[in-house]
């Protein structure tokens, strides 16, 4: 096998050098009744060039934005990606290196993630953020048990224009232990703030949110903070880092733990994942953050370097007391989005902020002029909208395929009252001929 | 010359990217309303593309990886990473395809994972597999969390779980945050769990036992047949750390063993890259009675189709966004088809040969913590080097300077200066032998200049940092110099 | 620009330091008269994302051998290429590095350079190699300007059965200096050796050859060295590098020169290049050789290590007489050859050489089978051979083009007399099942 | 630790590739005839696929790139290489394309080609190009064999080309290679070409001047149009050595300047990538009256069709053997079109300021050749330095402990002890900066420790390389010690 070197000249040695006779004789410790008697029954092993044929066969019949322009969103954005992102996170320094434990041998690699913490910091408006999270849902679920960790309070107060993904992930993590979840309907899609006050009380750990939200629409996000913070709550705001470019950042808006999805920032969609997820919060908390951190030191002669640090709230350390169980993260998707915001830089990355606006805005202007189509909320929005469709979505959305489009999402699917919804993303690589040609396909 | 920062690199009005021209018109102005629109924009740095791919290109080279050379770190499997398993993931059927295109747009991906289930149950001998867990860390809570769902659906999801006191950190850390006690079982004189300490400790509010076999001292747990019979004696389920299934392909079988839940680490056993901490993929594989509470959406095959079944109503629910992290089951996938029958085996079978080689070559110069035949990987102690003043954290340090990544110091945390290493099946015998020559050179500088092994490394552009410091007076983000 | 860092600003204080008010003042020595007064009329630049349509969409309108099985050869192959190949060589230490003039920084370079040099020597049975040549067709070429050098005669053999593209420049690298060239016929496709006998004389440099030749034939190559030998010409042969995992090396049967295009081993068909031409010869005819040669050498302290060298043969020491004009020759694709090499192995090569075999033969086999088909030639061949096709083979190419293969080479293109005369090739890529169906079509 | 040599690593039966086993009858016997097969394998060496990926790893990371950083080598223009070149040359229906498919089934890469040529037209001012010539010097040697045929066709192809004595090696090569004698032109008291001896030397049997504009001293030949005249009078051409360009784009184009025939690097001026030595390309553009005389095959469109013209009865034939280097033609289009008329014009206005900028910084430390404002670079003499011993060549190896690559060295010939160093556009002010701040403190350590300087490098894996040893024993390939 290619993948293994040694060849049986080498195992008579080494078994030789270990003064066994045979390998078996080191297995005497597995009781027989237990061992496999048979060869596993798994396909035939396959040469390179076959699994080529054979991997390379089966997913090509996938569809992909390569081929389909794409306007879903919902999670999982078709954003420009830079030439140079994905040819630089592919250096196999990278890529085939673990958690940098010894520092000497990986400077290179805590030093992105220095960057990469002190890029999030300056996009969320935080004090500290960490090394990455599984995914925006994931970090969201984390976000939420901080808060609780914090303020020593177990309720939790999650409005339904979290995207019902995320809003899943989070019932997930708080099954084990009892934190009670208050749900907060929406109005007009964003959260009802009335009930949301109605909702705050003084055993609230947190309020979430998610801004823009799972509808696309800014929420009011300050008034929210407000109302959890005159309770004591902590406001945990999941955002979209791509679009600080142009937004508020959360730590002016008074989120104490800012987290979201970093796919956007240069990773690829892969159908899902791998993604990562990010958190940044206030300084005096720092010390209850999950996950990685890289910190700044010195070595023996005074030079500085970066080092993990902060390690005594992680498992391998804590144990059943650590701030969360993670421990293998989304390095090389942190790694990735360092590049992808460092190649940017802070004009670049507000020109793709506002040509989704733009581009967004146009498409929503031009597709609610449609006879039978509307917008079905009135909230300000940033790269995604909702659509109040004539025709089932999904009938929209076969039609726009046949003329090269991945249509939206049908809110149907997650929702009964949300029949006939379309949730629509518009990112700044579609172009006017694209959007014009859809609003035709509709229209027609 | 190390690399500056970014930020210090920094220059105004330089930009790595630009987009072409707005081609809509423009927004009204009260689209994104005046209140939402930051102030002043975040401190990213400014740099033209040759600036951005230089810095990359020069950090890659201040580190070190799988691709550079022998990474011995135990429990993390260190493999090489096969390119065809990155062409697979970046091809445009992968790569670019959305999460939640149309199920019939999404045939290729879908069958693709319902293979792996497939694939993956059959090693493990289990009866369903969700491929959901982002890592080994999720797979665990989630197999936890299956447990407590079962036991629930029983009448009482019990109270405590109990856990060897040398296994991974995570196991402890994701029982708790799936709402149980912990409770430590203890390693018994040959480095396995106590048996007769396991059936003190076990009651009926016990709900499972988190094994690791082999365990983190690279030694089967040979009880394994009279331990499952106590647990589940007791109503309990026996969950499987399966970090180290590098040692049983084709050999010994989770399932076969009694094994109720266990968890893949794909970035280690299927060869996925660890991209300097991530991402992997944790699998979760459980038998028949706890299939009901796998997570939500299952993938399911009718007829020559492929579906997400979201209709669980048993389910403990979502614990990713979307599928798992795809494109590292694409690339686990590839390397399961590029293996077979006959190289699963081989891949184990080459593992345990290099582990004990190992084991023979530095063992008349550092303590072994059990010493005899063990699996994947073989821990030993610095104990002997500890009275010249040297700790297993120094040899660490020197052995940067011979061009070796370190072992794994200080776990499991059972074995006093614990250097834990795992030589896996794709490391050739010269290497063996060279980083072994390292190893016993550096235990011969123990005894001659222990100096120099405590002052390493040496070689390095940055010499021993200061991780007391870091945690003491937390840097953790670059600012501005006033 | 995104490929130029300094600003206005930088601009500036870069005038400033050099003492001018206007980068005009640096210009003065620019006659007013040459200067473009109006911008280039070259169409507007491109944003990476619009170039990556514009020139991604217009070479996606090539067919290419991902889409269709390639039954084509004659000088550009489509074999399998591992993984790690083209994985390995876009490392941008290796692409971005000059001529490693300057040895300590380019140790790495150097050395995967003298570790080329031993495989072609290994493959070749001969004492030394150049690093690289433009292609195959220089190479010949250049081979035999060098048998002119070492024989000081000046008159060519040149047989019909080579490549008609590789002939044509050698014609072209031969004009300016007159060396005569004599044309010997083919006979059963391959060279008539009773022809050559006739034309060898005593002012006969070398006689060339190609082997297995243009039709896929195996030359009686050592009758021919013969030939050649007996008076005191050299025999200078083109050779499939890939072919020798198992053809006999031509040092072993007489070769004085071995040259021939290396793209088949591991470099991407790439519409004709860039390709690799390689050059070996023996020990006594090292100082004529063309190009750059890398040796190994010792530093201040003794220790070893690599470097350019035999310099004094080269065009920037030795001007108009250097052995040859060629500077920039083609190492990346020498490295990437070097790397499918080690990727292979002997038993690898031998495997891929074994399969070309089977595969061409059993394809042979089938397709003069076929009523009306028949093979031209009856002399044994490597991995491709002439077919006479009952109906033109454009009219052939057309039908398996429609499903799914591009087909062999119209020979008619080339020559009148080889009118319904049709090149195949068969690689260890193509299967079984691809033979059966081509062999179907042309039945059908 | 230096990498070993491929075949110190090799071990017997080791492989990292495999083929599908045979799926096609076993040949007969004499398939190949015994005699036609080898009898002893080439002694490859034997790896697996990681102990491949490893070497090759290891020895990028010997070496230096532009990625890695600035590359001041002087003639070379080693500017930053855009990855989306790089990306669009491995696309499919680049990479996998046939160059003997079906015109019909090539209409996008002759549509490349095409358009490519367009765009060298215009830059160039010439009224052809062909894109075949594999580099500089397949293009200097198809540019005089095109005015061989020129002066052939008009009675008499004459016998001398004269070339300045700054002019690269490869002008003379080429000359002589297409059967000219070369006479060479000496620069003048101003590093120009000499026009008064060049009018002395002209005459009818005088077939072209070849002249390199900025010439290798980067500066500007501002008789030029005296020079063509004085060519044009004689009835010689006038060829430019188009390695230069890069200080010309969208400010005076060589057919303006009156030019015959000229050369590009697109290696150097086109951004695509020098690769360790290559690939380049280097088309030829002509005016019209050496049109006939291009190589074959030359790309023509008609209509919305384009395809290869293969009948070209007065062409010098064909130089290549298939259309030249077109994976490199697709990297400078997708460049050629990233720039636009304002990029082109950009990158040149850059080069010139950078390389006056260190001309300005770098002036007082090292005598400039020609003191008086540069072009896209600076050639320096280290004849200040040489009265201490040390050499151009210790200097450069002194850089590269700063962690530079050195500029040109000891070339052009007419500068004793040259230093020639080119600043492309790409190069940051910092990065200049940085870079004579090294070179500053060089020259400082020539006057106080110049052996300091003659010893370098020091920082290495090793020091000085012997390459006279290496010339006068040569040893050009490894052989297995007995
Ligand atoms: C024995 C063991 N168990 C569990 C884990 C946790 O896996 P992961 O890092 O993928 O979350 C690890 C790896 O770090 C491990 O070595
Ligand atoms: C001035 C000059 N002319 C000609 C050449 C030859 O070009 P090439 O190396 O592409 O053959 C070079 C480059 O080396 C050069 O610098």
């Amino acid at each position: 096998m290619e993948y293994i070197p040694n060849t049986p000249d080498d195992h008579r040695a080494m078994l030789a050098t270990i003064g066994v006779e045979r390998f078996e004789d080191l297995l005497t410790e597995i009781p027989a009744s237990v061992r496999l008697g048979r060869p596993l029954a798994v396909a035939p092993a396959l040469t390179e060039l076959e699994v080529r044929r054979e991997v390379g066969g089966l997913l090509a019949r996938n569809a992909h934005a390569e081929r389909y322009a794409c306007f879903l969103g919902a999670g999982a954005y078709d954003h420009a990606i830079p030439s140079i992102v994905p040819f630089l996170a592919s250096r196999s320094e990278f890529s085939t290196s673990y958690t940098p434990y010894q520092a000497e041998m990986s400077q290179g690699l805590l030093q992105t993630i220095y960057e990469f913490q002190t890029m999030i910091c300056e996009l969320t408006g935080m004090d500290v953020a960490n090394a990455s999270m599984y995914d925006g849902a994931s970090a969201l679920a984390e976000g939420a048990l901080m808060a609780c960790r914090v303020t020593k309070r177990s309720h939790l107060v999650v409005p339904d224009t979290i995207h019902p993904h995320v809003r899943a992930v989070m019932t997930t993590y708080l099954q084990g232990i009892s934190h009670p979840i208050h749900r907060i309907p929406s109005r007009d899609g964003r959260v009802d703030l009335e009930a949301l006050a109605r909702e705050v009380t003084d055993e609230t750990a947190a309020v979430l949110m998610q801004h823009p939200n799972f509808f696309g629409n800014l929420e009011e996000v300050e008034e929210a903070a407000r109302i959890a913070h005159a309770r004591g709550a902590l406001l945990v705001a999941s955002v979209d880092p791509l679009s600080l470019g142009i937004l508020t950042p959360p730590g002016t808006w008074g989120a104490d733990v800012a987290v979201g999805e970093g796919q956007a920032l240069g990773n690829a969609m892969s159908f899902g994942g791998p993604y990562v997820g990010f958190m940044a919060t206030k300084k005096d908390f720092m010390r209850q953050i999950p996950g990685r951190i890289v910190g700044a030191t010195v070595d023996t002669k005074g030079r500085p370097g970066y080092c993990l640090t902060l390690q005594a709230r992680e498992q391998h350390i804590r144990r059943e007391r650590a701030t969360s169980n993670i421990c293998t993260n989304q390095a090389l998707m942190a790694l990735t989005a360092s590049i992808y915001l460092a190649t940017l830089g802070p004009a670049g990355l507000r020109e793709v902020g506002e040509q989704c606006v733009a581009k967004a805005h146009y498409a929503a202007d031009r597709i609610a002029a449609l006879p039978g189509y509307s917008r079905a909320f009135s909230a300000p929005f940033f790269k995604e909208f909702v659509v109040r469709t004539p025709r089932p979505p999904a009938e929209l959305n076969a039609r726009l395929l046949t003329t090269g489009f991945i249509g939206g999402l049908d809110l149907g699917r997650f929702e009964k009252a949300l029949a006939n919804h379309w949730l629509v993303c518009v990112t700044e690589k579609r172009t006017r001929e694209e959007i014009d040609r859809v609003a035709e396909v509709l229209g027609g | 010359m190390p690399e500056p920062l970014l930020f210090e690199k920094s220059s105004p009005g330089r930009q790595g990217y630009r987009l072409p021209a707005r081609d809509v018109p423009e927004p009204a102005p009260d689209a994104i309303p005046r209140a939402f629109r930051r102030a002043t924009p975040p401190a990213l740095p400014e740099l033209s593309e040759v600036e951005v791919v230089r810095h990359y290109t020069r950090l890659s080279r201040e580190n070190y990886g799988v691709d550079v050379g022998f990474y011995p770190l135990g429990s993390c499997t260190m493999k090489y990473n096969p390119k065809i398993n990155e062409e697979m993931a970046r091809v445009p059927g992968a790569a670019l395809a959305h999460p939640l295109q149309d199920e019939a747009l999404s045939q290729g991906a879908l069958q693709l994972m319902y293979e792996l289930e497939q694939g993956l149950k059959e090693v493990a001998g289990m009866d369903r597999v969700s491929l959901q867990p982002a890592a080994g860390a999720q797979g665990e809570f989630a197999g936890i969390l299956m447990i407590h769902a079962y036991h629930t659906a029983r009448g009482n999801p019990r109270r405590r779980v109990l856990i060897p006191d040398s296994a991974h950190g995570t196991n402890p850390a994701s029982a708790a945050l799936a709402g149980y006690e912990v409770q430590t079982v203890h390693s018994n004189a040959e480095g396995l769990v106590d048996v007769g300490e396991l059936a003190k400790l076990i009651d009926d509010q016990c709900a499972a036992l988190m094994l690791t076999n082999p365990n983190t001292l690279g030694l089967f747990e040979k009880e394994i047949v009279e331990i499952a019979k106590i647990v589940h004696d007791h109503g309990a389920l026996l969950y499987m750390d399966g970090a180290n299934l590098n040692a049983l392909l084709g050999l010994v079988r989770p399932g076969d063993m009694g094994f109720d839940v266990v968890h893949f680490n794909l970035h280690k056993t299927f060869s996925t890259p660890h991209g300097g901490g991530g991402p992997g993929a944790g699998p979760i594989g459980v038998k028949a009675p706890l299939a009901p509470y796998l997570p939500t959406p299952t993938i399911e095959r009718d007829g020559s189709r492929y579906l997400l079944d979201h209709d669980r109503p048993h389910s403990i629910g979502r614990l990713h966004s979307f599928y798992g992290n795809f494109g590292i089951l694409v690339r686990a996938y590839t390397y399961l088809r590029r293996l077979g029958p006959e190289g699963l085996a081989a891949i184990s079978r080459n593992a345990i040969l290099n582990a004990n080689y190992v084991r023979a070559r530095l063992g008349g110069a550092y303590q072994i913590a059990y010493n005899r035949a063990c699996m994947h990987e073989c821990v030993f102690s610095a104990k002997r080097q500890k009275t010249r003043g040297v700790h297993a954290w120094d040899i660490a340090k020197r052995l940067i300077d011979y061009g070796f990544y370190p072992p794994t110091i200080n776990f499991p945390l059972v074995v006093e200066e614990a250097m834990m290493i795992e030589p896996p099946e794709s490391e050739s015998r010269e290497t063996l032998d060279t980083f072994c020559d390292a190893m016993l050179a550096i235990a011969r500088e123990c005894e001659e200049q222990p100096e120099l092994v405590q002052g390493a490394p040496h070689t390095t552009a940055r010499s021993r940092l200061d991780e007391v410091l870091a945690a003491r007076k937390p840097n953790v983000r670059w600012v501005k110099p006033a």
